[in-house]
C-alpha cells in the first residue's frame, strides 16, 4: 500500500453538511476507483485546523482536500509552508501558486435551472429559499436561482430567509412555514429542515447540493446538484502524474462538466409540466454548449 | 397519670461525629404527662440525643422504643408518625411561605390535595386548648423571632405530638412569652403529653420540670426527680464536675469618655441612642435577643451604617465609617457569630490572626506578604493565649469553639484597642474558656479600654459591668450603675417595662 | 437505604493523588467507549499519547493548543477565588480577539508597538466586558451565573453581526475579519513550530498569578473574600472592590487568550475562533483544583485529549466526539474525587428492612 | 408586508407557539429543579439526550410514542446522575451542571455516529403531524393558532396548569417548595429533602428530555448536531423571567417564541434591513435586563444552589 497516493479530507462541520457530504462521497468513490489511501477529519474546529493540516503535511501526504471557507488564512499559510503537499480546497479567493488549487463549491448554473423549475411549478407566483448564513457565495447561488425563475416567469416573487447558522433544522422549518403562510408554494432547500416543513404545508421543494429526494420523495421535485467528483478526479490525476498546479477548478464547476446538474425528477416527474421540462432541458443544453451564460452575482439576495 | 409506660425510651444510644463522641451509651426515658429537663454543658450531646429521637441523625448504636414498643426511626417522617415533635434550638421555618403553608408542609392532605379547612380548624383548636395562636395568613418572614418559635411549637402540636422536644426554647423569648410557653406546657401535661425541656437557664428548669437528666461529655451523669431540693450550684457541679470559677470585678477609677454615641439611630423608625463609655469602664448591654443588639454593634463597628447619628472615639467624630476606618480609629469588634463573621474557617490560624491587618506593615510591604512575620506573630499569640492545638497552620475551623474565641480575642486585643465591642463573648464556651475570656476583659478594663459588652446572659452582665444599659426595640431604654440595678428591674426593662432610672 | 457522607481525617497524599485517580477513572470510562466503538482501547490510548506527545511536532502543537486553555483556566480560577462564577470567559475571549484583530490591522500604530498594543487592548477589552457582570454583582447583587452566560451569547451574536457587516472580509466576503498586518503576527520563538508569543504570555501569566495568589496581600484578600465575605467585611476588607478587581483580572486573562488566538494562530477573527475555550477554562480550573500551577498540566491534559483523539479517531474509526465526552467525564470525575478525598460515603441499609430481617 | 401585518397574521401566532413549546417544556423542567433548590445547568445536555433517545427509538421501533417514552426515561436517568452529583455528593451545582452538559453532549454525538454512521442523507422518521382538535380548531383566529398543533403541544398546554396545581394545591408541591426554600425546615416536618430533590431532578430531566424529543419528533424528523442550539440556556433565563411560576414561565416562553417567529417573518417580508444577529441576541439581552431589574434573588427559591447536608448544624 505504500505506493498508493495518500489524500486527506478536512471538514469544519460534521459530515451531514451537504457540501461536506458531497466532497466525502466523491473522495470515497475516487479512492475506490484509483486505490487511494483516503482518510478524513470531520468537525475540525478552527483552532485545530492548522495542526491537523500541518500534521498531514509533515507526514508527507500528497493531497489535501476540504473546505477553506472560514479558515482561509490558516489553510493558505500552511500551504505556503509545505510546498510539497498539494491542496485542493473550497475557497472564495482563488488559487495560489504553487500548490493551492481551489474550487468554489458553486452550483449556480444548476440553481438557475432550479429557479426555472420553481417558477414553472409555482401556482401562487411566490417562490422561496431558506438559506443558512448570509454570505456572498450563498448570494451568488440565490441570485442565479432568482434569475432562472424570472426567466421562466417575469413576475415571480422570491422570498429569502437566513436562519443564521449552518445547522438549526427546526428553525429552518419554521422559516419555511413562515413562507408558506405568506403564499410561497415552492421552496428551495438551501439548508436542512426545509423539506420537512414543505411536506407539512403541501409545498414542493427543491433540494440543494445532494439529491435530497430520499428525504421525502413526495415533496422534493428535484435537487440542484453539486458533485465535485470531476474536480477531484482532475486534482488526483494531476498529483499522480506529478504535474499538480495551483489550478482554479471553478472552471469545471458547471453544467458542461457535470459538476452542476439538476437531479432527476424522480417520483414527481408528472407534476412538472412538459413545457417546463422542455425549457429546462433546452436551457441546460445551451449552458453546457456555452450558448448561454448564467450571470454570477454576489450582491445580497433580498426578498422581493 | 393512669399509664406509666414511657412514651419514649432510648437505650444505649451512641453517636459519633468523626472523632467526637457526641453520645456515649445513653439511656433516657420520658413518661406521659412528664416534663424532663435535659441539662449539660455546651457540647454535652443534648441536641444530638434528641435529634436521634427525632430521626434527624442515625445513632451508631442503641435502640428506641415508643410507647413501649420497639420503634425504627429512620427519618423525621417516622418520628412524626410515631407522635414525636421537636422544636429546634434555631427555628426552621420558610420565611416566604404563610403561617398556614408552614404548618401544612409535610402533611398528607386529603384526596391528594392540601386541606385548608381542616388545617384552620386544627389551628383554632390548638389556640383554644393551649393559648398558642397565630394569624394563618401572615408571611412567616414578617413574624418576630418569638412568634416564629411559637409557630414551631404549634407545628409540632398540629401533628398531635405525644412527645414534645423543646431545645432551648426560651433563649429567644421575652419573659412574658416564656410565661405563655410555661402555661402551654402545663396544659400539655394534663393532656398526657411528655415534654423534653433542654435549657441552660437553671431557674427555668427548676420551675417547670418534674425530673432532670444531666449529661456530660456525651454520657448521662445524673437523673434526679425535681422535688424542690435541687439548687443551681448543685446542678452546675453535676454538669461541669466542679464549681465554676468566677471572675469578679474590683471597682476602680475610670477615665474620660472614649466612646460617645449621639443620636444614633439603627433604623428609620427607631429611637435615637445616646451613650458614653469611659476608659476603664465596661458597659453591659442587656436585652432579649432580637432587639437590635447585632445591628447596634455592627453600626458602631462600621459594618453597617446607622440611619443617623454620630460616633466619637476619644472625642473625634468618625463619620461615614467602614470597619477599616473604625479599626484605624482604635475600635475592635468581636462579633457574636464567630465562625460566620469573625473568622475564615478554611484558612489557617496564622492568616486569621491578622485578618484585618495583613495588607500593611509589619505583615506586608508594598503589597507583598511577609509570611515569616505572620507566622511569628501567630506563634506568639498561640503561646500567650494558650490556643490548642498549638498549630498555626491548622485551618481555624477545626478548632473548638472555645479556642476559636480565644483566637479572636487574641487577635483583637493585639490591636491595643481604645474601644472594644464584644458580643456574646462566652456563648458556646465551657467554664474554663469563660473564665479565660472574663479575665482578659478585666485586664483590658484595667488598661483603660472602654468596653461595650453585649450579652443575653444577665449573670454575665451583672458580673462584669460597671454600668448596665438595656436594649429594647433597637434603642437603649435605660442605663444605670450596676450597684443601682436589680435583676428584676433590668428584666422588666428588657420587656419594655418602664424603669425609673436612678440618678 | 440512606447514603451519608462522613468527613475523613485530612490527608495530604489523598489530596495529591486525587486528580490522578480522577483522570484514571475518566480514562477507564473513555476506554469503555472505545471498546463499544469496536476498537482496542490500549492501542487507541497509545495512538492518542503518541499523537499528543511523541516528537517535537506533537509536543509543540499540544502546548500551543493548551495556551488559550491556560489563560481561560486562570481566568476562571482568579474569579473563583472570590467565589465569582465567571462563566463568561468565552465572551471575554471573543472581545479580546476582536480588540486584537482591530488593533493588529491598524497601519497607524508604530510597528514595535503593534504586538504590545494587541495584548494590552485585548486584556482591556476582556476586563471591560467582565466589568459588566462584576459591577452588576457587586453593586446590584445580580447573580453572575446568569449574567455572564447571557453575555456570552450577546457578544457572540454581536460579533457575528460585525463579521457579516462592517468587518466582512473584503476579499472573500466571508464572515471573517480583515487579516492582521504581518508585523502584528506574534513572533514564534522556536522556528518550525507554533510556539508563539501567546504561549509565553500564558506561562508568564501562570507565574504572575501564582505569585499574586500566594505572595501578595491582594491574593490573600481575594481568598478571604471568597471563603467568607462576611468575615472579610468585618475585617475591613472592601469586598465589592476586591471582587471587582478579581473579576477584571479574570476578564483580562480571558481577553489575552483571544489575543493569542488572533496573533498566534488565526491572524484574523473568524466566527468559530473559539471552540469553547472559555467554558473549558472552568474545567481547567477545577481540574487544577484552583491552583495556578495546576492550570498548566490541566490545560495540557485537555489539549492532549483533543489532539490525541483526533488522530486516534482517524486511525481507529472511533468517532472524534469522544474527545468532548472525555472532557466532561473527567470534569465530573475530578469533582467526585475531590469530594471523596474529604468524605467517605456510607451506605446505610434502611432500618425498616433491618428490623424486618 | 409591514411589521403589523406580520403580527396580525394567524400563521405568526401558530409559529410562535410551535417555537415556544420546546422552550416551555425546558423552562418547566428548570422550574421544577430550581423550585427544589437545584440550579440545573445540565439542562442543555438533557435536552440533547432526549432528542437523540426520542429519535433513535422512533427510528428503530417506528413508534413515535415509544420515542417520547425513551426521551422521558433517558432524561430522568441523567436527572438521577445530576442528583447523585449535587444532592448526594453535594458538589457545586454550577460546575456539576456544566460537566453533565459537556459529558452528555459528547456522548450523544458519539453515540449518534456509532449508531447511525455518516450517511449522505441523515436517517429520518415521519414526525408527528398536527392534529386539529374537533370543534376547537374551528374557532376563528384562536382555533387555527392554538388547536391545530401537535399532540405534544396539547400535552404541554395541560402541563402548565397541572404543574401550577401541583405546586400550589397539593401536599407534594408544598413539600417541593418547602425544600427549595429551606430544606432544614422541610426535614423538621418529616419531608426528606434529599428524596424530594432527587425526584425533582428526575422529573426535571424527564421534562427536558421531552423538550428535546419535541424538537425532532414533532418539529423536525431527524437528528442533527445543531438540534438544541442553546435552547437549554434560554430556558435557564426564561425561568427567571417567569419568576419561578408556571403560568408566568409559559408567558415568558411564548414571548420568546413570538420574538423568534417575528424575526423569521421579518426577514422574509423584506421590509426591514437590520442584521438578523441582533434579533438572535434579543432573548439574551431581554433576560439580562430582566435579571438586573428583578435581581434574581428577589424571587428565586431561597435555598437555590445550597447543598443540603442533613447532619450539618
Ligand atoms: N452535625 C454535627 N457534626 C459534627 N459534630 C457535631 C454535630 N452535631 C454535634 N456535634 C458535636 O457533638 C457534640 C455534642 O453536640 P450537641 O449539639 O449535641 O451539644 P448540646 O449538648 O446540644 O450543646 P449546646 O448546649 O451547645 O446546644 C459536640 O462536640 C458537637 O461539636
Ligand atoms: N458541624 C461540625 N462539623 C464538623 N466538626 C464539628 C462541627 N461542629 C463541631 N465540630 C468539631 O467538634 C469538636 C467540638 O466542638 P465544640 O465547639 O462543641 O467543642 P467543645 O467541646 O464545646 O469545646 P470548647 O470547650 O472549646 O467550646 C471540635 O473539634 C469541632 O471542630
Ligand atoms: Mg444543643
Ligand atoms: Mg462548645
Amino acid at each position: 500500500r505504500a505506493a498508493s497516493v495518500r489524500i486527506r479530507g478536512i471538514f469544519e462541520t460534521p459530515m451531514e453538511e451537504p457540501f461536506v457530504t458531497q466532497l466525502h462521497l466523491a473522495m470515497t468513490r475516487l479512492a475506490k476507483e484509483a486505490d487511494l489511501d483516503y482518510k478524513y477529519s470531520e468537525s475540525v474546529k478552527a483552532a485545530d485546523f492548522s495542526r491537523v493540516l500541518r500534521q498531514w503535511c509533515e507526514e508527507g501526504v500528497e493531497l489535501i482536500v476540504g473546505d477553506a471557507y472560514g479558515t482561509e488564512q490558516i489553510c493558505r499559510r500552511v500551504a505556503r509552508n509545505y510546498g510539497k503537499t498539494a491542496f485542493t480546497m473550497g475557497s472564495a479567493m482563488g488559487p495560489t501558486e504553487p500548490n493551492f488549487a481551489t474550487f468554489y463549491g458553486q452550483n449556480y448554473e444548476a440553481a438557475y435551472l432550479g429557479g426555472m423549475l420553481a417558477a414553472g411549478l409555482s401556482k401562487s407566483g411566490k417562490i422561496g429559499v431558506v438559506a443558512g448564513i448570509a454570505v456572498p457565495t450563498t448570494y451568488g447561488l440565490l441570485n442565479a436561482y432568482r434569475a432562472g425563475a424570472k426567466e421562466m416567469k417575469a413576475d415571480i416573487q422570491l422570498k429569502a430567509a437566513y436562519i443564521g447558522s449552518m445547522f438549526d433544522p427546526p428553525k429552518a422549518k419554521e422559516a419555511t412555514i413562515a413562507m408558506a403562510d405568506q403564499g410561497v408554494d415552492v421552496v428551495f432547500a438551501e439548508r436542512i429542515g426545509v423539506i420537512e416543513a414543505a411536506a407539512e404545508r403541501q409545498m414542493l421543494a427543491i433540494g440543494n447540493m445532494t439529491d435530497q429526494s430520499a428525504i421525502n420523495p413526495k415533496v422534493v421535485v428535484s435537487s440542484v446538484i453539486w458533485d465535485p467528483y470531476p474536480v477531484l478526479k482532475e486534482a488526483v490525476d494531476a498529483v499522480k502524474g506529478g504535474k499538480f498546479a495551483a489550478t482554479d477548478y471553478s472552471k469545471l464547476e458547471n453544467i458542461a462538466h457535470r459538476v452542476n446538474y439538476l437531479a432527476d425528477y424522480a417520483a414527481l416527474a408528472d407534476k412538472v409540466p412538459a413545457e417546463v421540462k422542455a425549457a429546462i432541458e433546452a436551457k441546460s443544453n445551451d449552458i453546457a454548449a456555452g450558448k448561454f451564460a448564467v450571470t454570477y452575482e454576489e450582491s445580497e439576495t433580498k426578498t422581493d | 397519670m393512669a399509664d406509666d409506660t414511657p412514651l419514649l425510651t432510648l437505650t444505649g444510644i451512641t453517636k459519633r461525629f468523626g472523632e467526637v463522641v457526641a453520645n456515649r451509651d445513653v439511656d433516657f426515658a420520658l413518661r406521659p404527662g412528664e416534663v424532663v429537663g435535659l441539662l449539660g454543658e455546651n457540647g454535652a450531646g443534648k441536641t444530638t440525643l434528641m435529634n436521634i429521637a427525632f430521626g434527624l441523625y442515625r445513632p451508631d448504636a442503641g435502640t428506641i422504643a415508643v410507647a413501649g414498643r420497639p420503634a425504627v426511626i429512620g427519618s423525621t417522617a417516622d418520628a412524626i408518625a410515631l407522635g414525636i415533635g421537636m422544636v429546634h434550638q434555631h427555628t426552621h421555618v420558610v420565611a416566604r411561605h404563610s403561617v398556614l403553608e408552614n404548618l401544612m408542609a409535610g402533611l398528607a392532605g386529603r384526596y391528594g390535595l392540601i386541606d385548608h379547612t381542616a388545617a384552620l380548624a386544627r389551628l383554632a383548636e390548638i389556640a383554644a386548648a393551649y393559648g398558642l395562636g397565630l394569624d394563618p395568613d401572615r408571611l412567616v418572614g414578617d413574624l418576630a423571632i418569638g412568634e416564629k418559635q411559637r409557630l414551631d411549637i404549634i407545628r409540632a402540636l398540629f401533628r398531635k405530638a405525644r412527645v414534645l422536644i423543646l431545645d432551648e426554647p426560651t433563649s429567644v423569648l421575652t419573659p412574658q412569652e416564656t410565661e405563655g410557653l410555661f402555661s402551654a406546657i402545663k396544659a400539655l401535661k394534663t393532656d398526657g403529653v411528655g415534654v423534653v425541656y433542654i435549657s441552660h437557664k437553671l431557674n427555668e428548669v427548676r420551675a417547670i420540670t418534674d425530673r432532670v437528666v444531666v449529661m456530660r461529655r456525651g454520657a448521662v451523669v445524673a437523673d434526679a426527680v425535681n422535688d424542690g431540693t435541687l439548687t443551681n450550684a448543685g446542678l452546675a457541679v453535676l454538669m461541669c464536675g466542679h464549681e465554676p470559677e468566677r471572675i469578679t470585678r474590683t471597682p476602680h477609677q475610670t477615665g474620660a469618655a472614649r466612646l460617645e454615641l449621639a443620636g444614633l439611630r439603627l433604623g428609620r423608625g427607631t429611637r435615637p441612642i445616646d451613650l458614653k463609655v469611659q476608659g476603664g469602664e465596661i458597659v453591659g448591654i442587656a436585652g432579649v435577643s432580637g432587639n437590635g443588639q447585632v445591628r447596634f454593634a455592627e453600626a458602631i463597628a462600621g459594618v453597617t451604617s446607622p440611619a443617623a447619628g454620630t460616633i466619637r472615639i476619644d472625642g473625634k467624630a468618625v463619620n461615614a465609617a467602614s470597619p477599616r476606618r473604625m479599626q484605624e480609629a482604635g475600635l475592635a469588634y468581636i462579633p457574636e457569630d464567630r465562625l460566620g463573621a469573625g473568622l475564615v474557617g478554611t484558612l489557617p490560624v496564622s492568616d486569621n490572626m491578622v485578618l484585618s491587618r495583613f495588607g500593611a506593615s509589619p505583615f506586608a510591604h508594598f503589597g507583598w506578604l511577609d509570611r515569616k512575620a505572620m507566622a511569628a506573630f501567630a506563634e506568639r499569640q498561640i503561646t500567650d493565649y494558650d490556643i490548642r492545638p498549638p498549630d498555626a497552620k491548622l485551618p481555624i475551623g477545626l478548632l473548638s469553639g472555645g479556642n476559636q474565641q480565644k483566637a479572636i480575642v487574641a487577635r483583637e486585643l493585639a490591636l491595643k484597642p481604645k474601644v472594644l465591642i464584644i458580643a456574646q463573648p462566652t456563648r458556646g464556651l465551657d467554664v474554663t474558656a469563660i473564665a479565660f475570656v472574663h479575665r482578659e476583659l478585666m485586664r483590658l478594663r484595667a488598661e483603660g479600654c472602654a468596653i461595650l459588652l453585649i450579652s443575653d446572659d444577665l449573670d454575665e452582665i451583672f458580673q462584669l459591668s460597671d454600668r448596665i444599659a438595656v436594649m429594647y426595640e433597637s434603642a437603649i431604654v435605660c442605663a444605670m450603675a450596676v450597684e443601682q440595678a436589680t435583676v428584676a428591674g433590668i428584666g422588666l426593662a428588657m420587656n419594655g417595662g418602664a424603669v425609673e432610672a436612678p440618678a | 437505604m440512606r447514603i451519608t457522607l462522613e468527613p475523613r481525617p485530612p490527608s495530604r497524599w489523598r489530596e495529591v493523588l486525587m486528580p490522578f485517580a480522577a483522570i484514571a477513572a475518566s480514562l477507564v470510562l473513555c476506554g469503555l467507549l472505545i471498546v463499544i466503538a469496536g476498537a482496542n482501547p490500549f492501542q487507541a490510548f497509545a495512538i492518542m499519547g503518541e499523537a499528543a506527545f511523541a516528537g517535537k511536532f506533537a509536543i509543540t502543537e499540544t502546548v500551543a493548543r493548551a495556551a488559550p486553555l491556560v489563560l481561560t483556566g486562570l481566568a476562571a480560577l482568579v474569579a473563583l477565588r472570590t467565589r465569582f462564577w465567571n462563566i463568561g470567559g468565552e465572551g471575554q475571549l471573543l472581545v479580546g480577539a476582536m480588540a486584537a484583530a482591530w488593533l493588529g490591522a491598524r497601519e497607524d500604530i508604530p510597528v514595535p508597538l503593534l504586538v504590545p498594543a494587541m495584548l494590552v487592548g485585548a486584556a482591556l477589552a476582556g476586563a471591560a466586558l467582565a466589568a459588566i457582570p462584576g459591577l452588576l454583582k457587586t453593586r446590584l447583587k445580580v447573580d453572575e451565573v446568569v449574567s455572564t452566560l447571557m453575555l456570552n451569547f450577546i457578544v457572540m451574536y454581536l460579533m457575528m453581526a460585525l463579521l457579516s457587516g462592517p468587518w466582512k472580509d473584503p476579499v472573500t466576503g466571508w464572515t471573517d475579519s480583515p487579516d492582521i498586518l504581518m508585523d502584528a503576527e506574534f513572533p514564534v520563538f522556536w522556528a518550525g513550530t507554533r510556539l508563539h508569543l501567546g504561549v509565553l504570555v500564558a506561562v508568564i501569566a501562570v507565574i504572575g498569578i501564582g505569585i499574586v495568589l500566594k505572595r501578595t496581600s491582594f491574593g490573600l484578600a481575594m481568598k478571604v473574600v471568597g471563603e467568607n465575605p462576611k468575615a472579610a467585611h468585618h475585617a475591613g476588607l472592601d469586598v465589592g472592590r476586591i471582587t471587582l478587581f478579581a473579576v477584571l483580572l479574570s476578564g483580562a486573562l480571558a481577553g489575552l487568550a483571544g489575543a493569542g488566538e488572533v496573533g498566534g494562530t488565526q491572524f484574523q477573527v473568524i466566527a468559530s475562533i473559539s471552540p469553547g475555550f472559555g467554558y473549558a477554562g472552568l474545567v481547567v480550573a477545577m481540574l487544577a483544583r484552583l491552583s495556578a500551577v495546576g492550570v498548566i498540566p490541566a490545560a495540557v491534559f485537555l489539549a492532549a485529549i483533543t489532539t490525541g483523539a483526533d488522530e486516534m479517531s482517524r486511525q481507529t474509526g472511533v468517532p472524534f466526539f469522544i474527545a468532548d465526552a472525555v472532557q466532561g467525564l473527567s470534569l465530573i470525575a475530578v469533582l467526585v474525587a475531590m469530594t471523596l478525598a474529604r468524605y467517605r460515603i456510607r451506605w446505610r441499609p434502611s432500618p425498616k428492612r433491618e428490623a424486618a430481617s | 408586508m409591514s411589521m403589523l401585518d406580520i403580527i396580525l397574521d394567524i400563521g405568526f401566532f401558530a409559529a410562535a407557539i410551535r417555537l415556544a413549546v420546546p422552550l416551555l417544556l425546558g423552562t418547566l423542567s428548570e422550574l421544577v429543579a430550581e423550585r427544589s433548590g437545584v440550579l440545573n445547568l445540565g439542562i442543555e445536555g438533557m435536552m440533547l439526550a432526549g432528542a437523540l433517545a426520542g429519535f433513535a427509538t422512533a427510528h428503530v421501533t417506528g413508534s413515535l410514542w415509544l420515542g417520547v417514552l425513551a426521551a422521558l426515561i433517558l432524561g430522568a436517568l441523567i436527572g438521577l446522575l445530576m442528583a447523585l452529583l449535587v444532592v448526594i455528593l453535594r458538589l457545586d451545582q454550577t460546575v456539576a451542571g456544566l460537566g453533565v452538559t459537556m459529558a452528555t453532549t459528547g456522548l450523544v454525538f458519539f453515540s449518534y455516529r456509532l449508531g447511525f454512521g455518516e450517511s449522505a442523507t441523515p436517517p429520518a422518521i415521519t414526525p408527528f403531524s398536527t392534529i386539529p382538535l374537533p370543534l376547537l380548531s374551528d374557532i376563528p383566529y384562536i382555533g387555527p393558532v392554538l388547536f391545530n398543533q401537535y399532540a405534544l403541544t396539547y400535552i404541554t398546554y395541560l402541563l402548565v396548569p397541572a404543574l401550577a396545581f401541583f405546586l400550589f394545591r397539593t401536599p407534594a408541591g408544598l413539600a417541593l417548595r418547602t425544600v427549595g426554600e429551606n430544606p432544614k425546615a422541610a426535614a423538621g416536618v418529616g419531608i426528606d429533602p434529599i428524596k424530594v430533590r432527587i425526584l425533582a431532578l428526575m422529573a426535571a430531566g424527564a421534562l427536558a428530555g421531552l423538550a428535546g424529543a419535541y424538537l425532532n419528533l414533532a418539529a423536525f424528523g431527524s437528528f442533527t448536531f445543531g438540534i438544541i442550539s442553546g435552547r437549554g440556556w434560554i430556558c435557564l433565563a426564561l425561568v427567571v423571567l417567569g419568576r419561578w411560576k408556571p403560568f408566568a414561565c409559559a408567558g415568558a416562553a411564548l414571548l420568546f417564541g413570538a420574538v423568534d417567529a417575528f424575526q423569521l417573518r421579518l426577514q422574509t417580508s423584506g421590509s426591514v434591513d437590520l442584521p438578523y444577529q441582533l434579533f438572535l441576541a434579543l432573548p439574551y439581552v431581554a433576560t439580562l435586563i430582566v435579571v438586573i431589574v428583578n435581581t434574581r434573588f428577589a424571587a428565586a427559591p431561597a435555598a437555590l444552589m445550597e447543598p443540603y447536608d442533613p447532619e450539618k448544624r
